[in-house]
């Protein structure tokens, strides 16, 4: 299938044709605040630059229903309590619009952990195969961008199922999954002429060309593990981290969780909602000892998972997907970017080693 | 009255719950919404308790404790007192109906008092009718101002 | 001397004494500076001050242990969180060097964002930045523009009483002496809407929420953090839930334990990376304890904080008659 | 957990409004509840066996029972569960007769209502935890206040029961009320000569430190171990030195003083002993009017004061007692009449309050025991006696009897025809009340044997007629307007609580009410214990009394002293405040707050924590509510039992909407 044009003036009416039996989920604005909400009649997208928030919840959502249960008691015997457990799995049929293309690629770094071939997570794995992308390609980078640091580009279609590139008056729409193809199939969108084409190409190539430098981050997995035990490294680049979790829940890429029943009465429910490695409760133990007391061990295992645990466990891929919100959004502009250069590049310490 | 409204009254153990205790000993019948839960003395009372409870659902919430100066504990209802009232202040900014909790107080000799208390406050519950609940019911609301302003 | 320097030398003569100096740097790019921590003479270089330097840096002292000798530089507001700190005796003053100056105000970034996109502009491709006078000079994307600093001062600037440090220990420049006037319209506008109209308010801006305590933890006064009764079993007042009334329980919490304490120093609002306005309710909060009890936290380090303290005979709270 | 719910019917009292079948058959279906029954009363002995029956046999954990209040049976019940072996704390009383039965009509809605309140006493007692006493050291020292004759009474038998005891008395002598009655009812017999011997074993007690002219500053502490200041007030007269001999009252010229023992009939001496078998028998100065204070001249009583007693600088005097237990026995004063504007309001000199008859029928009394009328210092031949003043009268806000005044008004108005035989004495009343051992036989003496005329009915008005009252009101029984001329009008004016006995009982930490008498812990069961452990109360300070009663509660307040000083120590209430170290971040705002200076700084390595001193912690909870942590728990009233019970009625109400 050759690639489609989206005139500028058909937006809201491929919106309409995609939201028919489906959740489509856009950037909109809210108070300053560029977050994915589900598209209705009237919503205006917000497609100038990267939303605040990920499109994450729209896969894996903060709050995850895992069960339902219930306590029955026998009429005889009140002492005897009977469980019942209902599993719930909530996969609706959505279309994430409006991305960026680090967006869409963050979910490989899930894939890789929760759809694999020997562990299969079926919440996520449903909503995955429930869920498409249709991503924006970028043409100018903020201030925060380094995917093609980590392997990506701004305009990478890895992840996505749909591609937009910005070109006069519209976008060219490729697909770039089979079940992107389905989604063309629609008719506010008309077939690209080859100037279109060529213009997408043309802002593909400028837009990579736009981005700063890329540094490569390989080399740091194994620098980081160097500096595992050294202590005043971390304590140093984490001083003026707050152990908020705002980097990892904005983060495309974390996918740490934590699972709590919460009962009332003689029924409950067994959720799931994100976790963030940045707090204390995190490793925190029942005991009460804590392996990972001080912010310097926390942000150490976020970097350090991100940038070397991770790309050695699935050989290769790095757990970040360049988008920046970890920096733009810090309250105290804690960058990763920063620390992972600076663990390349600085001695180790081994004083006090045996 | 209307159909029963959920209200939940904290009372300091020596004085109000006795009073409440004084007026069932008087038969002062009461409309029956209320429900007591028993604490030591008002300065037991997290102001988040009150919050949690008009937040969570309950259409009105009533504190009452020994006078001030008459506190089995000395000063626990002076500090009760100001934090209260602080809550009692903060209720509007959150959406709620200031008339939705109130507090009082009642010693264990009054039974009568806390006849009227709970008359009166009930009266003023019902006058006020169902809480709109954070959740379910406030989002609906939020979706219907958000559609009126698009 | 500019007022940069005789900081960076105020520093210099104290800092033989200390472990460490808290100030701001240079951040990410041109619109963001970043806390910087000076252990050497040689880290004074990084040293930046000016409108961008937004961080309260007071919310770092309760991080280090009692003992520790620190020093911090303090915007006005700022410098209340240290009163407020010092009368709670959550630090010892003899272990914190103040460092203040005449403060100008900081910009609200978010401002800057929306100004500059109005006239077509991206802040975050920003690649150069200036603050002279009374505008400011952006440079993104090829494109300069300017705007009056008047519409980019933060609220809290633009009502704020305390430009010049309430305390400090080395105190750089000339003191401004302004005052604004602060009759908490903000407050009264929004409470003049409509009962649900407000809840619904709540119930939308917390539905953003990611409840990643960025405005707990930059908060100077949250002391409880990782102990914070939002996150614990024991006790339970807030589920594992991710719903909005779980999440605006924790924004009453935060109001609540920060009645009669809030500085205003507005680090909770800022540091919300979805743009929720939850200053809103502890300027509530702080408006009725104006009200009540004729009290501004963070002025007065041997006051005590009014929920912690009564007086038999209340001036101001009357009883209810039934 | 295995609950288990045993609901009461009170016989018909719960039973009544209540479906407790229903009641604790749907409690059947609550979380951790293995076991409900309903049981007709369960305080009685087959209602506690038929509990530690289903206790031992269903292996529970816990009991809730619903009946009524805990302040009534839940220290009952909590026994009833030791006995069957279980912690007394893992127990929960869901209140449904004082807060449900009894004050509501509606069955149903009280069903429903009794239900929410169990279920809401499970959700807490599934949160209980078992909580152990601890014992501490007591200060067997009781402090008596106030020295009419129940307050000596009841030192006297606290200090033959071995007890020190310290009797703090705000006049300048012991006696009270009683001791300025002329006679006592039913037996007629001298109130001074009956009372006289108990002041004098008071003052040679060696148990009893007596401070007269003192009263009360502070109390502090907690049953065992109360800190009080006395403050003793000036009497400008050294009383170490006094030996009462009377010399200087002999020559003070100021002799103008309002004469507080007479009730202000007549005046006496600045400096004055207020009658001859005051204890202690010393002189006391009356600063507002003695000369020297006024005008710094004269000085006569020093120069005359053969031991040199006399100081006019003392300065009031601060003494701290430690003492174990309290017994308040302040007494009452009389309402202020004068609100009765239609008798006079206080303007007619012949309009008096009966105890101010009392003291001209004392012969130690301004008139030598001789009835003379305040205005002209004849001898009346008629007395009209009101009775009801300031009683049973909603129109003046007093709407109780006060019990006595029948008796008096019948006793002073046959020691009228006794002083004056050619008298004639009339009595309005609204009924005669006069419930005791030879009281009924008294009054009818009074009408049948000293011929006293009792009109039944109010009088309207009282105003003066050429030299003698006109007394007008209503025969209600020959329904008749009735107009006697009277000599003199005596008001039988009702009882108060003394003056200052709100602020005492605020000091104390109990309840009064609003007419200033103090709150025992049960009207019927615990008459003389009040709501906080260590404190007791005897005679008018709870509610007007006669002498029999007063004299039996002083005893009976002494017995419970004397048993709770049985034992050598203590339990305290385990139901104290507790830190969680790990959690505790050491700002001591908990500590600002505590009203016992219970919590104290602690350092666990290296970090500060709080620390509770559980034999101070009274168990308020106010430093749990403060801990923005949540950090300290009080004990039985943690967050999360309290949260239990919120959650649950919320529940309950979701349930509700969604069905």
């Amino acid at each position: 299938m050759s690639a489609k044009y989206l005139a500028q003036g058909d937006l809201s009416a491929w919106l309409g044709a995609l939201a028919q039996g489906r959740r489509v989920l856009v950037p909109v604005r809210e108070n300053g605040a560029v977050v994915f909400r589900p598209y209705g009649p009237g919503t205006k997208p917000v497609l100038t630059r990267q939303a605040d928030s990920p499109p994450k919840e729209s896969v894996f959502p903060s709050t995850e229903r895992l069960m339902e249960f219930s306590y029955s008691k026998d009429a005889e015997n009140l002492g005897k309590v009977a469980l019942d457990i209902k599993e719930t799995v909530n996969a609706p049929a959505t279309v994430v619009f409006g991305g960026r293309p680090c967006d869409a690629r963050g979910f490989t770094v899930f894939d890789r952990v929760y759809d694999t071939k020997t562990i299969r997570d079926p919440y996520y794995a449903e909503r995955r195969a429930s869920t498409l992308f249709v991503t924006l390609a970028c043409d100018t980078p903020e201030t925060t961008c380094f995917c093609n640091s980590v392997g990506s580009s701004p305009v990478d279609a890895d992840g996505s199922d749909v591609l937009l590139t910005p070109v006069d008056g519209g976008w060219l729409v490729e697909a770039v999954s089979e079940r992107g193809k389905a989604l063309l199939d629609a008719p506010a969108l008309k077939d690209a002429t080859a100037a279109a084409q060529d213009q997408a190409k043309a802002a593909k190539e400028a837009a990579e060309a736009a981005m700063p430098p890329a540094w490569d981050a390989a080399p740091a997995a194994a620098k980081l593990l160097e500096k595992f035990d050294d202590m005043g490294f971390w304590d140093d680049v984490s001083a003026k981290c707050i152990s908020c979790g705002a980097c990892t829940y904005l983060c495309p890429t974390c996918y740490c969780f934590t699972v709590t029943d919460e009962r009332s009465g003689m029924k409950g429910e067994r959720i799931r909602t994100w976790d963030t490695c940045m707090s204390f409760q995190f490793t925190l133990e029942a005991s009460g000892h804590n392996p990972r007391p001080t912010k310097a061990h926390r942000l150490k295992n976020r970097v350090g998972h991100k940038f070397s645990y991770y790309p050695d466990i699935h050989k290769g891929p790095i757990a970040c997907c360049g988008c920046g919100r970890c920096i733009k959004l810090c309250p105290v502009s804690v960058d990763i970017r920063e620390i992972v250069r600076l663990a390349m590049e600085l001695p180790t310490a081994t004083a006090g080693k045996p | 009255m209307s159909k029963e409204l959920r209200i939940i009254g904290f009372l300091c153990n020596w004085c109000s719950y006795g009073g409440a205790d004084t007026a069932g000993v008087g038969r002062f019948t009461q409309p029956t919404d209320l429900r007591i839960v028993r604490l030591p003395c008002s300065g037991r009372i997290d102001p988040l308790f009150v919050l949690k409870t008009l937040t969570g659902g309950a259409d009105g919430v009533l504190v009452s404790g020994c006078h001030p100066r008459d506190c089995h504990y000395s000063e626990g209802n002076f500090y009760a007192r100001r934090r209260l009232e602080m809550v009692k202040r903060f209720l509007p900014v959150i959406g709620i109906d200031p008339g939705r909790f109130e507090y009082t107080w009642v010693s264990a000799s009054e039974g009568q008092r806390w006849q009227t208390v709970v008359r009166g406050f009930t009266e003023q519950v019902h006058a006020l009718g169902p809480i709109q609940r954070f959740g379910k019911d406030a989002a609906a609301m939020a979706a219907q101002l958000a559609a009126s302003h698009a | 001397m500019p007022i940069l320097d005789e900081l960076k030398a105020a520093i210099a003569k104290r800092l033989p004494e200390l472990d460490v100096v808290i100030g701001w740097g240079k951040g990410f790019d041109a619109l963001h500076h970043t806390p910087v921590f000076i252990t050497s003479e040689a880290d004074l270089d990084k040293l930046v001050l000016g409108p961008l330097s937004v961080q309260n840096l007071a919310t770092y002292l309760t991080r280090y242990p009692k003992t520790k000798k620190i020093g911090v530089v303090v915007k006005g507001c700022d410098s209340r969180s240290v009163v407020q700190l010092l009368q709670e005796k959550l630090i010892n003053r003899e272990n914190v060097v103040v460092f203040g100056f005449p403060c100008e105000g900081v910009v609200d970034l978010e401002k800057v964002k929306r100004a500059f996109e109005d006239q077509g502009m991206e802040a975050a491709r920003v690649s150069e930045a200036s603050f002279q006078g009374d505008r400011c000079t952006l440079t993104s994307g090829g494109k300069a523009g300017s705007l009056p600093m008047a519409d980019l001062w933060a609220d809290k600037c633009n009502r704020c009483q305390y430009h010049d440090a309430v305390i400090s220990d080395e105190f750089v420049g000339q003191r401004l002496e302004r005052k604004a006037e602060d009759a908490y319209a903000d407050v009264a506008a929004f409470e003049a809407k409509p009962l649900a109209e407000r809840q619904a308010f709540w119930q939308e801006q917390m539905s953003r929420c990611i409840r990643c305590y960025a405005c707990r933890n930059a908060c100077p006064l949250c002391v409880c953090r990782d102990q914070c009764i939002a996150q614990t079993r024991e006790p339970n007042w807030v589920s594992q839930r991710t719903g909005v009334e779980e999440k605006f329980m924790f924004q009453m919490i935060h109001a609540s334990h920060l009645a009669g304490r809030c500085t205003e120093c507005g680090e909770c609002e800022r540091a919300c990376p979805v743009g929720i306005p939850i200053l809103l309710l502890k300027r509530k909060n702080n408006k009725e304890i104006l009200e009540l009890f004729d009290y501004r936290a963070g002025i007065d380090p041997e006051a005590k904080p009014p929920l912690l303290a009564f007086k038999v005979e209340e001036e101001k709270i009357n009883e209810r008659g039934w | 957990m295995k609950i288990g719910v045993f609901i009461c019917h009170c016989g018909s009292n719960i039973a009544g409004t209540v479906d407790v079948a229903k009641v604790a058959e749907m409690a059947k279906s609550l979380p951790e509840v293995a076991f409900a029954s309903d049981t007709m009363y369960a305080c009685s002995e087959p209602g506690q066996e038929g509990i530690i029956n289903a206790i031992k046999e269903k292996g529970l954990d816990g009991a809730v029972v619903a009946s009524c209040t805990p302040r009534m049976h839940g220290p009952t019940f909590m026994r009833t569960v030791a006995r069957a072996g279980l912690n007394p704390y893992m127990f929960e009383m869901a209140n449904i007769r004082e807060h449900v039965s009894w004050i509501g009509k509606d069955k149903e809605a009280n069903t429903a209502k009794a239900l929410d309140l169990v279920r809401m006493a499970v959700a807490k007692l599934a949160r209980n935890k078992p909580l152990f006493a601890k014992s501490f050291a007591i200060n067997k020292r009781v402090l008596v206040l106030g020295g009419g004759v129940a307050g000596i009474q009841a030192a006297l038998d606290c200090a033959d029961g071995g007890l020190e005891v310290v009797l703090v008395e705000k006049t300048t002598t012991i006696g009270g009320k009683m001791a300025k009655l002329d006679k006592t009812f039913p037996t007629v017999d001298c109130s001074c000569c009956i009372l006289g011997p108990k002041m004098v074993d008071v003052a040679q007690h060696p148990n009893i430190t007596l401070y007269a002219s003192a009263e009360v500053d502070e109390i502090n502490g907690y049953v065992g171990n109360f800190q009080v200041k006395v403050r003793k007030k000036p009497t400008y007269v050294d009383w170490k030195l006094c030996t009462g001999c009377g010399a200087c009252l002999e020559k003070c010229p100021s002799k103008k003083s309002p004469d507080l023992f007479n009730e202000f009939v007549g005046t006496t001496t600045a400096i004055n002993i207020p009658f001859p078998q005051a204890i202690p028998k010393k002189a006391s100065i009356d600063a507002g009017s003695c000369i020297k204070f006024k005008t710094g001249k004269c000085g006569v009583c020093a120069k005359v004061c053969p031991v040199k007693a006399i100081n006019y600088e003392m300065e009031p005097e601060i003494v701290t007692e430690e003492v174990g237990a309290v017994i308040a026995a302040t007494g009452y004063d009389l309402m202020d009449w004068t609100v009765y504007e239609q008798y006079g309001g206080g303007r007619y000199k012949d309009v008096i309050t009966s105890l101010q008859y009392e003291r001209l029928l004392s012969a130690s009394g301004p008139t030598g025991g001789h009835i003379k009328r305040p205005s002209d210092g004849k001898e009346p031949k008629t007395v009209v006696f009101i009775q009801c003043v300031g009683s049973r009268d909603k129109s003046v806000g007093r709407p109780y009897c006060s019990g006595f005044c029948c008796m008096y008004t019948a006793k002073q108005a046959i020691l009228t025809k006794d002083h004056i035989p050619d008298s004639e004495s009339y009595v309005f009343y609204m009924d005669i009340r006069a419930p005791g051992k030879m009281y009924d036989e008294f009054t009818r003496r009074a009408m049948e044997e000293y011929g006293a005329k009792y009109v039944r009915g109010r009088v309207s008005m009282v105003y003066p007629s050429g030299g003698r009252y006109v007394v007008r009101g209503v025969d209600t029984l020959a329904g008749t307007q009735v107009e006697v001329e009277a000599d003199l009008v005596v008001l039988a004016v009702g009882a108060e609580g003394a003056a200052g006995a709100a602020h005492l009982a605020e000091k104390l930490r109990i309840s009064y009410d609003s007419y200033g008498f103090y709150m025992e812990s049960h009207p019927k069961l615990k008459p003389v214990e009040t709501n906080t452990a260590g404190v007791y109360v005897a005679g008018c300070v709870q509610g007007p009394k006669d002498i029999p009663t007063s004299v039996a509660q002083g005893s009976a307040a002494a017995a419970k002293v004397l048993a709770l000083f049985s034992k050598d120590q203590l339990q305290s209430d385990p139901q104290v405040s507790s830190v969680d170290l790990k959690r505790c971040v050491g700002c001591m705002k908990c500590a600002m707050t505590c009203p016992f200076g219970a919590i104290k700084e602690q350092e666990v390595r290296g970090e500060i924590k709080a620390q509770v001193i559980e034999t101070m912690c009274q168990g308020c909870g106010l430093c749990t509510a403060t801990c923005p942590q949540g950090a300290i728990q009080l004990q039985h009233f943690t967050d999360n039992q309290i949260l239990a019970e919120i959650n649950t009625l919320l529940e309950s109400e979701l349930e509700e909407t969604q069905g």
